[in-house]
């Protein structure tokens, strides 16, 4: 009951202010939350949802897997090595701060207009957390836990394994979550081009309609979309990352 | 605006994408048309529709420029805008116009009528140019229901075309003729096989600004007509303004193809889109009443 | 044979410069048991880290067998002065124990023998599914011991290894290192600051001299080889030695080299 | 230091060197991927405009003042929110829900309220940069050593006193990764905001060269966007490196 | 006045439950000095973070003063087992030792001769601008105990606070720890795992048994109010107390009561 309050509370005063606030709206771009529910209702039905939301969805996870596969992957030969990392972090810097919309052009000449170009659109968006905390929690090993494996010849991949991954999977998390948000949101930037069905091409297209309701609660949906991932997300975490927990939790709490 | 016809200067901002068709109200504010009617103008660019018409609507802007598609479907969702002058015009003859469907040297498809079934890019689905050049399909017998539009905006379409990621691409200036010089076909002029003389897009400001300053409507009305009469009948000074805003090369801009700007608004032709957009499902059953958006 | 020859490490750091290690040789026979000894701070911890290979000395040879030490050599373990921070916190007790064997190939049926003999040897046998940081101070630092133990290594480095434990426990694990010795003919390398325990323990003490860092003295220590922690300690020659020992560290602390008394 | 510096430079000759390659081998058509030295020279034409320098200007203040807010907000209520149980479990739904929603969809609201001026640049840009800080101010403040925190309370720190002494050193490995996150998405978001919208800045410049067909204009722009980016990340891993210098991280990155 | 009454605590991590104290009575007068010996794992860390108002009990009471004990109270300092970790890596000694200090809003001046005089005290000086990793164990455990002893505490509260320093330096420590006691008439807890130790410090040894874990036995050691290290430990009556306790703990690992001897 209690972390029902917790998770449903604020959402529910928010909803419910809103749903006040708005009641009376003239403003064609901000309809009263009562038409937007109902156009919710309307709009997002079972057909829909397989029709639209459905690809957004296999797109949205072939990507995120792909780029945490990638992100903690490339993040662990950097963070492991001082001369790498010096050599590609201008590179990556690079790509990272041009805006996805404008690479997509570029994307489509190598990857074409199929699912292939809005997977790499969606990895390449959200990589970066990925990547960056990676490196950064591989940075941050503990050497004495370093000194450990290395003097029980724990050497390669059993070290990467069981050593710096895993020491610096708390930081990787923190990545992965990011990640995931930013997957929504690039899945949507993705549909913006050469996309002929998705969650995010159907929002798109209930704005360039001015069907503003309806834009709305495809935003609605985007909120639950993530809130659902990111519940799933943080049962993965719990579960991983159970020692962490355990152990930053033990003497605080009991 | 106030104080209607006192010695003030109305500070006027307009939502434009910087294109080709917009080359009049650039023109004309060059020319000093608006500052003659006491308006000072600013343009404001945005990538289309979702931009600028909740700018318009919201204030921000006092009048926006926007195909009739947009706009009809606007008015079929009751966006509280209006027309208020021509835009800008097909150039109504085949072969000639400023926009159209291209493919590739070597392809196999011939006339529109082969397009049926074909993917297709268009810079945005439901609107303008797949119900046109549905339209091209149907009139040359073949089957538009069986086309795959793809949405593409238009700088990256060539590219598309070119690499046989799609089959075909709808084009407008500068992308057509670049896209001609770099060896595509025309297969079809849609704006032309959609209704003579059509018009494409119009200038608009929300009913709340006609209501409140009816007077500055006007005026911008009529600078906004004299300057698409200028500008259509100087084309060497519309290829010329054309540099200040884009980014068009010079050898691009001497050879395109630019449209028509005739002050008038061609209320067959919309109602043809209306009918056409309907017969295409764009409006979601509803029927667009023009008489509430044009002037 | 365990080679260290004019062994010299400086740190610096952030600006600070310390001079830790200054000029150290000695050797040591493969199966000998040697206990280190000397004030705090004065450098065996570095010491011991040059040795196994996890720290690059600032000029000197460390030589293990006639080779050169550049990383940690194989058949080599280490329990580390910071026992807690050494263990793999996202991993049980039997895991964190079984790791260095895992990597060693040993087959894992012998690998659960080896672990459940160690841990039982400790003193921790039904805690083999805890996490570290459910155990306590000393249960910790003996999931180390038994970490090194499980291993059979050919030389074992240890650093303070039974400062977290109770006296009694303390001693069951004195013999159990003395046993392990004997059996495995390991060469082991025992930092302590209990001099007790180094003559106990050892079939030498060497003692550093404070910063600036040199081998201040060294002894061998001519007890039996059967010690028992009853007898042994009783003993007058322990006393004599512990009484050498004690007085050469506290003239280390002053800095100068006691007469030998 | 320099040697560092040098194979920086080595890796982006690299990517200079590849871009060359691919329309010069004909692998891609060069009127859609010039090659560098093309990009090169329409980059040399831009930097003499006006124009240019302008939007540059326009963009990085958008860009600063939205980072600036992004961060203070994000580090002020990570903290209160990380710190307090209770604030924790309470909002986190609300969080996970904001989150996703794509700065992209709030496009007509930026619109509405503040046409193309700043304020629509700077909605975008806070609304995105906000929960990267966010988030790693979260996991920042969860990771705080139990012990160390356990040593302030035992000495009645004052809430204030833990949050300053324990609770921030320990999230700053964190604070800094989410500001590097969200440097570079503050920059995306302000010139996609300037390219949509046509708010002054980069983002019109790519936007107009985009449909003009400028090509090798555009790839200058979009290159201009990358450098701004590594030229904002080696001023935050300086940055780092001073107020980092007793983390593992860094302390690891000296030769023992 | 600190009263402990049927103090019990039970871990329960990971679906593991432990039974760390199960039932612990026993009061401690202000300005006593108590010392806490018990095999390792017993409980003692965890009593001492009840006490510490760090941990919340299971069942029983923990009063200090009257008052129960819900959070640290005003003026306990402790220093921790895991000295390592509870020093600040961002901060210099310096700051680390000044900081509970600044909290006190104990003026400036005053402050920097506190810092300077505790570091003396354990032999730091000269590391105040070092940071703790720039230091040895022994080294960073002197730092935790200058934090405590420069704070000067009504309440001290020490966990195994030696553990890691060489036989002169803890002789020097336990002097120290004498000293403060006797000037500040500050109550001390001290858990050790060195009898001798406890006996030379204490004024009362309290033992526990191992787990499930009770008060096992209590001595009053009554040695005269002035020792040192020499002569105090050659008394008999030393000799006769850590004989005494040595024998409980051997009892208490071995789960009963030893018969009084
Ligand atoms: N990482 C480091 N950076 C700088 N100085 C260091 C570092 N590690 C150790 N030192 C210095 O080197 C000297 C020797 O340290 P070391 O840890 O080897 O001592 P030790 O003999 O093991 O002491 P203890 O018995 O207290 O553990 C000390 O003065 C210490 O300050
Ligand atoms: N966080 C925890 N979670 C679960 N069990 C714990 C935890 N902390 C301690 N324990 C258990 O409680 C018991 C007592 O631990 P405690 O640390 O109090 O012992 P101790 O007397 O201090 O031992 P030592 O002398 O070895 O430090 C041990 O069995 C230990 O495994
Ligand atoms: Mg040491
Ligand atoms: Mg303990």
């Amino acid at each position: 009951m209690k972390r029902f309050l917790y998770v449903a509370g604020l959402p529910i005063l928010l909803f419910f202010g809103w749903f006040v606030l708005s009641n009376g709206s003239e403003n064609f771009y901000a309809p009263p939350l009562r038409d937007i529910l109902r156009a919710f209702v309307d709009t997002w039905t079972p057909q829909r949802l397989n029709d639209d939301v459905l690809p957004s969805l296999l797109r949205l996870l072939s990507g995120y897997v792909l780029a945490a596969a990638l992100g903690i992957a490339v993040g662990v030969a950097i963070g492991l090595n001082r001369r790498l990392r010096a050599t590609v972090e201008p590179v990556l810097e690079f790509f990272r701060a041009i805006p996805p919309p404008v690479l997509v052009p570029v994307i489509m000449l190598f990857a074409g207009i199929g699912n292939g170009m809005k997977v790499i659109v969606i990895v390449f968006g959200c990589v970066w957390p990925i990547l960056l905390n990676t490196v950064e929690g591989v940075r941050a090993v503990d050497s004495v836990q370093l000194d450990t494996a290395k003097a029980y010849g724990v050497r390669g991949f059993a070290r990467i394994r069981t050593v710096i991954l895993r020491s610096a999977s708390p930081q990787i998390a923190a990545g992965l979550r990011q990640a995931l948000s930013i997957a929504i949101i690039l899945m949507v930037i993705s549909e913006m081009f050469a996309a002929s069905n998705g969650l995010g091409f159907t929002i798109v297209q209930f704005q360039r309609s001015f069907a503003i309701p309806e834009m709305w609660s495809g935003i609605i949906l985007l909120g639950l979309l993530g809130f659902a991932l990111s519940l799933l997300f943080r049962l993965a975490e719990s579960w991983a990352l159970r020692w962490y927990h355990g152990l930053r939790d033990a003497q605080r709490k009991s | 605006s106030e104080d209607g016809g006192g010695d003030s200067v109305d500070q006027v901002k307009v939502g434009v994408i910087p294109i080709v068709d917009v080359a009049p109200i650039y023109l004309g504010q060059q020319k000093g048309f608006f500052t003659n009617r006491k308006i000072n103008l600013t343009m404001e660019s945005g990538q289309g529709g979702a931009a600028i018409v909740p700018g318009v609507v919201s204030g921000q802007f006092q009048f926006g420029f926007s195909n009739f598609t947009s706009l009809l479907l606007a008015q079929t969702k009751n966006v509280p805008i209006k027309a208020v002058s021509a835009g800008v015009s097909s150039v109504g003859e085949q072969g000639k116009d400023f926009g159209g469907v291209v493919v590739n040297a070597n392809s196999p498809i011939k006339t529109a009528a082969d397009l049926a079934g074909k993917k297709i890019s268009v810079n945005t689905l439901k609107n303008i140019g797949d119900t046109t050049v549905r339209e091209s399909v149907r009139k040359a017998g073949g089957d538009p229901s069986k086309i795959n539009f793809v949405e593409m905006p238009f700088p990256n379409a060539p590219a598309a075309l070119a690499g046989g990621q799609v089959e075909a691409s709808w084009l407008v200036e500068p992308q057509l003729s670049q896209a001609k010089a770099a060896g595509a076909r025309l297969v079809a002029s849609n704006f032309v096989d959609a209704a003579p003389n059509l018009s494409v897009a119009a200038y608009f400001t929300s009913a709340k600004l006609e209501g409140e300053d009816a007077d500055l409507v006007k005026r911008f009305t009529e600078a906004m007509n004299e300057s698409l009469t200028y500008a259509d009948a100087h084309p060497d000074e519309v290829r010329a303004i054309l540099g200040t805003y884009t980014k068009i090369d010079e050898k691009t801009r001497a050879a395109m193809i630019l449209p028509k700007w005739p002050t008038e608004i061609n209320e067959a032709s919309v109602q043809t889109l209306a009918d056409l957009g309907a017969k295409d499902g764009i409006f979601d059953g509803a029927t667009p009443d023009l008489s509430k958006l044009l002037p | 044979m365990l080679e260290v020859q004019g062994l010299r490490k400086v740190y610096s750091t952030g600006g600070r410069e310390v001079e830790a290690l200054r000029d150290l040789t000695f050797t040591i026979d493969n199966g000998d048991l040697v206990c280190l000894v000397g004030p705090s701070g004065c450098g065996k911890t570095t010491l011991l880290r040059c040795i196994a290979g996890l720290l690059t000395q600032t000029s000197g040879t460390v030589k293990l067998d006639g080779h050169e030490v550049s990383g940690p050599p194989p058949g080599l373990a280490m329990v580390f002065q910071e026992y807690g921070r050494s263990l793999f916190p996202w991993m049980t007790v039997r895991d964190n124990v079984s790791l260095p064997l895992k990597q060693k190939r040993v087959p894992r049926q012998r690998r659960d023998e080896l672990v459940d003999q160690a841990l039982e040897a400790v003193g921790l046998a039904g805690t083999e599914s805890a996490h570290p940081w459910q155990l306590s101070g000393g249960m910790q630092q003996r999931v180390a011991i038994a970490r090194a133990v499980a291993y059979e290594p050919s030389t074992l480095l240890m650093d303070e290894p039974f400062a977290a434990v109770d006296a009694q426990t303390r001693a069951d694990l004195e013999d159990l290192v003395r046993a392990l010795w004997q059996r495995l003919k390991v060469t082991v390398l025992f930092i302590t600051h209990d001099i007790d325990e180094a003559v106990y323990l050892g079939r030498r003490v060497i003692m550093l001299s404070s910063s600036p860092t040199v081998v201040q003295d060294e002894i061998t220590v001519d007890l039996p080889a059967e010690r028992d922690q009853l007898h042994t300690r009783a003993d007058p020659r322990f006393t004599e030695l512990r009484t050498h020992v004690y007085e050469q560290i506290q003239a280390a602390k002053r800095g100068r080299p006691a007469s030998i008394g | 230091m320099r040697s560092k510096a040098l194979l920086g430079l080595s890796g982006l000759a690299g990517l200079l060197l590849v871009i060359e390659l691919l329309p010069r081998l004909g692998l891609v058509d060069d009127s859609y991927l010039p090659p560098t030295s093309e990009i090169a020279a329409a980059l040399a034409d831009e930097l003499g405009t006006t124009a240019f320098w302008q939007a540059v200007g326009d963009t990085l203040t958008g860009w600063a003042i939205g980072l600036l807010i992004a961060v203070v907000a994000g580090v002020l209520i990570g903290i209160v929110v990380g710190a307090v149980p209770v604030l924790r479990a309470a909002t986190a739904s609300t969080i996970e829900f904001l989150r996703p929603i794509p700065s992209v969809a709030l496009i007509p609201l930026a619109v509405l309220l503040y046409g193309t001026g700043l304020g629509s640049v700077l909605l975008l840009v806070v609304y995105a940069s906000f929960w990267q800080v966010l988030v790693q101010v979260l996991y920042g403040v969860a990771d705080v050593d139990p012990i160390a925190d356990e040593t302030a309370r035992s000495f009645r720190f004052s809430t204030w006193a833990r949050i300053r002494n324990v609770l921030w050193p320990t999230a700053l490995p964190y604070v800094f990764t989410g500001i590097r996150l969200a440097a570079s998405v503050a920059l995306v978001l302000a010139v996609t905001a300037e390219l949509v919208i046509g708010a002054p800045g980069l983002g019109k410049l790519i936007a107009v060269a985009q449909t003009s067909g400028a090509v090798p204009d555009m790839y200058a722009l979009i290159a201009v966007t990358g450098l701004l980016g590594v030229a904002i990340n080696l001023a935050a891993r300086v940055f780092e490196r001073r107020s980092l210098s007793w983390h593992q991280s860094v302390r690891g990155e000296v030769p023992a």
